[in-house]
């Protein structure tokens, strides 16, 4: 395939122009320093069916710049996102992501990637250097995998690890209390609702060795009818169900099985049943279903985070979702990161928010911090709550314990070879 | 070597050299991204058109050929056992093995029967991807990026190595193609897709001769899938969805069927379109379901359809049956 | 009474690319039975499909009943009173001979409805036993009748009937030519495409010869009869 | 792998009733989406590409329309002719266009179209998932017969669709519109030449299929969430039905529409990892063995 002849003319043919091609590529990181805005980046979907996460997410890191650029900015630099639609495709958010810091000036990407996305994404920062925050990929190697890492990229978004073990341990505990040892999942069959589905059963079999998985059905991703599944569910007569199932799957699969009666028979933990959307979207929403945490005004129960809830409200007459207030996360480390650095660096950024801990009204306890060891977020709401049909929809919500996650993520890790 | 073959190599000799230039004459790393994009989505529209415009058959899931070229090319990689020039022609040999038994499969089948047939293996093709997460990485895609270690003093990690690596497979593909549809064997081709009768009459052997079209295209197709794996360092099941054969098949209707070119012509101006339209507004569907429609109600014809007008000729618009009507009456 | 029914001039049609007619014209008058003769290939089928609007002929004007109707589509000219069998007969294969028959169905130009399947089945005895059958079942006698019973119920005024005998045995023929003769003691207007002669002979009164997709005779078909040279030259195989 | 679990289903009486009808209401819905999209090809020569779109519109309209009225018959009715509607405009002013022409040209319309309505069905009622809830005289529980569960809407949904199949019968065998469309599907020249107009008769055909498309939407829209893009899934379904039945036969849709239905719900307890592929696999297969597909047309063979 490679001619040798051939690479010879182009190699001699390349160094002059690689001296070319540097001059005018770095100026790109020296034209944006100064006094114009500062450029952020953001790849997401914008088109079809999820395209609600493109909006939910520009909309939450929005609400952050915006107010910060009304107070003044940086020294009177104002912020100015761009926004990119990848059309749900990695290679058009690899691309997008690499015309943001090349052609747009940014130095820094807010990733609002679904995890495929985010993975090729990921590879384009590894070699362009560029500050970026990871902000709806839950998938966990993304940070937690060492052969994966940059040192400029960061998840500002939740580990699907950490729900995994908080849910388990709720899980659990209400298993104890109700006696449900026979477990069936329904999950969507692609790599985030089986990782998510096997690290929940394992952590909720880890503190209750009672539990047993006697069924899993995998339905596709976007199926428009899960009467066949619903049905095997219900052949299987499970004590409860788990559902890694989210957003317009979840809301199709809810009204089909009220059909059903099946969330009179089952105990229900569905992780992402706790989202505004979702919640909003059935009009039948079964009594005493159990969700995570995604984005809720009541958790944490605190005046910051009611009045994040009323501001975007305010602002954008929808409700906030998971994803909102982890873009409206990354906005602020962003932020805070200029603050303390005076330009847009991306290196420096970096610096900055290694390890930082910033207020936020979405930490357990008022702050969230970005790991230093694996660029991880942690400190957020993470638990169980029982969904209710009016606002604030959620009662009852268990906030899972910090320091029972760390312990146990940290010895995940060694056992995927991560650490 | 014939004069006009002589010729030809110093064309796309020419071609090259421009190409190499193009992105230190001002375009900057924009212009390399969007060259390299448009010449992967390129290889995958030409390719198809060796199908297509060459021999009337219409594949409706070369997708798939666009992506087990990026997989195989990947996982070779991945699994560091051979250098990049070996894994490219590991990779066009899985290619061209997996297109010669879906081929014996499809090539039997005529028209629409054939673009079903050949949707279902893209379809089929693109659940396994989804399913085989070991090998595939499942919707992750091939994790860990794909590392290319330095051959010939080639190191694809340096974005001008790897530009000018992307452009020269490219113009290498494109010049083997055109030799391929200029050569006796093409008109072959030609002749199948105006008469098939005719060329059975003739003593061609039919399925032999669409079935090495049908590898050949999906050879070349994955070249672009292998340069699209490389640029972005990974490889996707989205390469294999039904939607990205719909925009190569769209690139070969803009750039124009009949003409060598055309397909190439249409991935630079549908590439420059996407572009445009998601920098610009955050309505792609509005804006490029408008172009589609605009260009398939109006225009019709593929832009170098009306440079170079080629073999084929459009029918009057009417139901299919007024234009078989027409054609099997009496004089 | 006789007045010009039907008319073209210049009519030049293509198939595709090659041309087929050239500067073809005609005229036929009310009551009048034409006979449109020529060789295998000289055009006559593309003249009654240029006349109908099945072809749409690029050059060149058509007048029927005083208005001009080339570019219409093909309903709007059967609408106006032009019934058309076609060469081939083309019976719907998969409906039933009675499905084929109501598919032609219509009132003609003054309401009138004069035929009905009773009629037709006097007319055409040999559909009755077959009513329930489907139409592509039909040995090619019984489907020519069914073709030109189906444009009958539509009650047209005038009839473009396509080389109705061509492949047919002589006594099915003989019966198609009765049939016709009833129909103009009965007033129809007819244009009768024929390769046979004889055929014709009993039917018509005027003749056109096409030859090469134009007319190279017109005029009574007694005249035709007498001048052998025309016909060695056009019409003998 | 579970033949077990599936020889189990299938000697329990209870077991059959519960996948029988769910495999019957995953069907018919199927049915209603595929028996237009088969129509079309077979009397109009066109691959509707952009059926899925008229389906999520119908879903829309019936949305809106339940929301404004409360009533589930309005909002399936708003559905179904909303759709329909659009589809008598996007017949007028794009397909009519590019009948008989390259099938591509034809797929390029549609695409086209699919990526326009998408995106307008987002500006318009927003990227959110909108549900419409279950009719208040359909908020029951759950029958039980032999021991088997049946919903009583699926019991309503099977019937309507019943219903729909055995009208469209009627209509296709029995009626004189239904004997121009067969004769228009195989030489639409001679019923022209009978005085038929045919662009009316495609017209109608267009609307036809867009008015069951658009139905199915609605009569889906309680059990099933509203996204843009919602119609690609129920597309390729209806597509693989199709194929299977034999495209243009409605009876082979309705036939093919069971069979996908029956498979997904017995499979599912049987091999439910592999109940798409084996989809796939029967279309493959019948595309093989029986390109035309189970009750498919044969070429029209013309004397």
């Amino acid at each position: 395939m490679t001619n040798h002849k051939l690479n010879t003319g182009r190699r001699r043919f390349l160094k002059t122009g690689a001296a070319t091609a540097m001059a005018l590529s770095a100026p790109a990181i020296l034209r944006a320093e100064g006094t114009g805005a500062i450029r952020v980046g953001m790849p997401t979907i914008l088109s079809g069916v999820v395209s609600i996460l493109g909006e939910s997410s520009v909309a939450g890191a929005k609400l952050v710049f915006d107010e910060f650029n009304a107070s003044g900015g940086l020294d009177g630099r104002k912020i100015e996102l761009i926004t990119r639609d990848s059309r749900a495709k990695p290679e058009e958010a690899a691309k997008a992501v690499r015309d943001l810091v090349n052609g747009d000036g940014c130095n820094i990407i807010l990733d609002a990637e679904a995890s495929s996305g985010s993975f090729a994404v990921q590879e384009v920062i590894k070699s362009i250097g560029a500050l970026c925050l990871h902000t709806v990929s839950e998938a966990t190697p993304l940070s937690a995998d060492p052969a994966l890492h940059a040192p400029t990229a960061f998840r500002s978004a939740r580990q699907g690890i950490h729900d995994a073990i908080g849910g388990g341990a709720y899980a659990a505990a209400v298993a104890k209390e109700k006696g449900l040892k026979r477990w069936a999942t329904c999950s969507p069959d692609y790599a985030y609702g089986r990782t998510t589905t096997a690290e929940f059963m394992e952590y909720a079999k880890y503190f209750n060795s009672d539990i047993e998985v006697i069924g899993q059905a995998w339905p596709k991703l976007f199926q428009p009818d899960y009467t066949e599944v619903i049905t095997r569910i219900l052949q299987w007569r499970p004590d409860a169900l788990y559902s890694a199932l989210w957003g317009g799957d979840l809301v199709s699969f809810i009204d089909q099985a009220n059909l059903y009666a099946l969330f009179d028979q089952t105990e229900t933990f569905s992780v992402n049943l706790g989202d505004y959307p979702v919640l909003t979207a059935v009009e039948q929403l079964p009594n005493g279903m159990r969700s995570g945490s995604r984005y809720n005004k009541v958790v944490p129960n605190t005046p910051e985070n009611n009045a994040f809830y009323d501001a975007y409200v305010a602002k954008f007459g929808t409700l906030p979702t998971n994803w909102s207030w982890e873009n409206a996360t990354a906005a602020t480390f962003v932020i805070e990161a200029l603050k303390d650095v005076g330009t847009d660096d991306p290196v420096k950024l970096a610096e900055a928010i290694r390890g930082r801990t910033i207020a936020s009204p979405f930490g357990v306890d008022g702050t969230l911090t970005m790991r230093a060891e694996d660029h991880t977020l942690t400190g957020y709401a993470v638990g169980y709550g029982v969904t209710t049909a009016e606002e604030p929809f959620m009662k009852d919500f268990h906030t899972s314990s910090w320091e029972q996650i760390l312990e146990l993520e940290a010895d995940w890790k060694k056992r995927q070879g991560f650490a | 070597m014939t004069r006009s073959t002589t010729r030809n190599a110093l064309i796309a000799l020419a071609a090259l050299v421009v190409l190499l230039a193009l992105p230190h004459l001002g375009g900057g790393e924009k212009l390399a991204d969007y060259i390299i994009f448009a010449a992967a989505w390129g290889l995958l529209a030409t390719g198809l058109n060796l199908l297509i415009g060459y021999t009337g058959l219409i594949s409706f899931g070369h997708a798939m050929f666009f992506a087990s070229g990026a997989y195989s090319f990947g996982a070779i990689m991945q699994a560091q056992i051979m250098p990049v020039p070996l894994a490219i022609v590991a990779a066009l040999i899985i290619t061209g093995a997996i297109a010669a038994l879906i081929g014996a499969i499809c090539v039997r089948l005529s028209e629409i029967y054939f673009a079903f047939l050949t949707l279902a293996f893209q379809m089929f093709f693109h659940s396994i991807l989804l399913s085989w997460v070991d090998v595939t990485g499942g919707d992750n895609g091939l994790l860990g990026g794909i590392p290319t270690p330095v051959f010939f003093g080639v190191d694809l990690n340096q974005p001008e190595h790897l530009y000018a690596f992307c452009v020269t497979v490219t113009v290498l593909a494109m010049y083997l193609m055109h030799r391929i549809v200029s050569s006796p064997f093409g008109f072959t081709l030609r002749m199948i897709r105006d008469n098939e009768r005719r060329a059975i009459f003739l003593g061609v052997n039919v399925f032999a001769v669409k079935l090495t079209c049908f590898v050949l295209s999906a050879v070349f197709s994955s070249v672009g899938g292998i340069i699209l794996a490389l640029f972005i360092s990974g490889a996707y099941p989205d390469f294999a969805f039904w939607t990205t054969s719909g925009e190569a098949i769209f690139m070969v209707m803009l750039g124009g069927l009949t003409n060598f070119f055309g397909p190439i012509l249409g991935a630079l101006i549908l590439t420059g379109l996407n572009d445009i339209v998601v920098t610009y507004t955050d309505h792609y569907g509005l804006f490029l379901g408008g172009i589609i429609l605009l260009f398939s109600l109006g225009l019709r014809k593929g832009v170098l359809d009306f440079v170079k007008p080629g073999g084929r000729k459009s029918t009057p618009a009417q139901p299919t049956a007024d234009a078989k009507e027409a054609t099997h009456a009496d004089a | 009474m006789t007045t010009t029914m039907l008319s073209a001039q210049g009519l030049c049609s293509y198939y595709g690319l090659s041309q087929v007619l050239f500067d073809m014209s005609l005229s036929v008058e009310r009551g009048e039975t034409l006979a449109l003769l020529g060789r295998n290939g000289a055009g006559k089928s593309t003249t009654m499909k240029s006349l109908m609007g099945v072809l749409k002929p690029a050059r060149g004007a058509t007048q029927y009943g005083g208005k001009t109707i080339s570019g219409w589509r093909p309903e709007r000219v059967a609408r106006a009173g032009v019934g058309y069998v076609p060469e081939d007969r083309q019976v719907f294969a998969e409906l039933t001979v009675e499905d084929n028959l109501l598919m032609g169905a219509k009132a003609g130009t003054k309401g009138q409805r004069d035929w009905t399947l009773e009629r037709i089945y006097d007319t055409f005895p040999m559909l009755t036993p077959l009513k329930s059958r489907q139409a592509g079942l039909l040995s090619g006698g019984e489907q020519q009748m069914l073709s030109l019973a189906r444009t009958l119920m539509g009650n047209p005024d005038l009839l473009l009937l396509d080389e109705p005998s061509e492949g047919l045995a002589p006594l099915i023929v003989e019966q198609i030519g009765h049939v016709l003769k009833d129909l103009r003691a009965g007033g129809l207007t007819i244009v009768l495409a024929e390769q046979n002669m004889r055929f014709c002979l009993d039917l018509a009164t005027n003749a056109v010869v096409i030859d090469h997709g134009t007319a190279v005779f017109s005029g009574a078909i007694d005249a035709l009869m007498a001048d052998q040279a025309l016909i060695d030259k056009y019409l003998s195989v | 792998m579970e033949p077990a679990a599936l020889l189990d289903c299938l000697t329990s009486l209870s077991c059959v009733v519960t996948q029988t009808t769910s495999g019957l209401i995953i069907g018919m819905l199927f049915f209603l989406v595929a028996a237009g999209l088969t129509l079309i090809f077979g009397v109009l020569g066109i691959v509707n590409f952009a059926h899925g779109a008229f389906y999520m519109v119908g879903a829309y309209l019936a949305y809106s329309a339940y929301q404004v009225t409360g009533s589930y018959l309005v909002a399936v009715l708003a559905g179904g002719f909303g759709a329909a509607i659009l589809g008598v405009l996007f017949e007028r002013f794009a397909i009519r266009r590019v009948y008989g022409e390259n099938v591509l040209l034809q797929l390029l319309v549609c695409y086209g179209f699919v990526l326009v309505a998408d995106d307008l069905v987002q500006i318009i009622w927003g990227s959110e998932y909108l549900s419409m809830g279950m009719p208040q005289a359909f908020r029951l529980p759950p029958v039980f017969i032999a021991g088997g569960i049946v919903p009583p809407f699926y019991i309503f949904i099977i019937t309507v669709a019943a219903v729909f199949a055995a009208v469209l019968w009627f209509i296709i065998e029995r009626t004189q519109y239904g004997r121009i469309i067969r004769a228009t599907a195989v030489n639409p020249t001679m019923v022209s030449a009978l005085g038929i107009p045919t662009p009316l008769i495609y017209l109608s055909v267009f609307a036809l299929g867009m008015f069951l498309a658009g139905m199915a939407g609605g009569l889906a829209a309680p059990i099933r969430a509203l996204t843009p893009g919602m119609g690609f899934s129920v597309l390729i379904v209806s597509f693989v039905v199709t194929v299977i039945g034999g495209m243009g036969s409605v009876t082979g849709a309705l036939v093919a529409s069971i069979l996908i239905g029956l498979v997904r719900s017995y499979g599912s307890i049987g091999f439910p990892l592999f109940v798409d592929g084996l989809m796939y696999v029967m279309m493959g297969l019948v595309l093989v063995l029986k390109p035309n597909g189970l009750l498919g047309r044969q070429e029209a063979s013309r004397p």
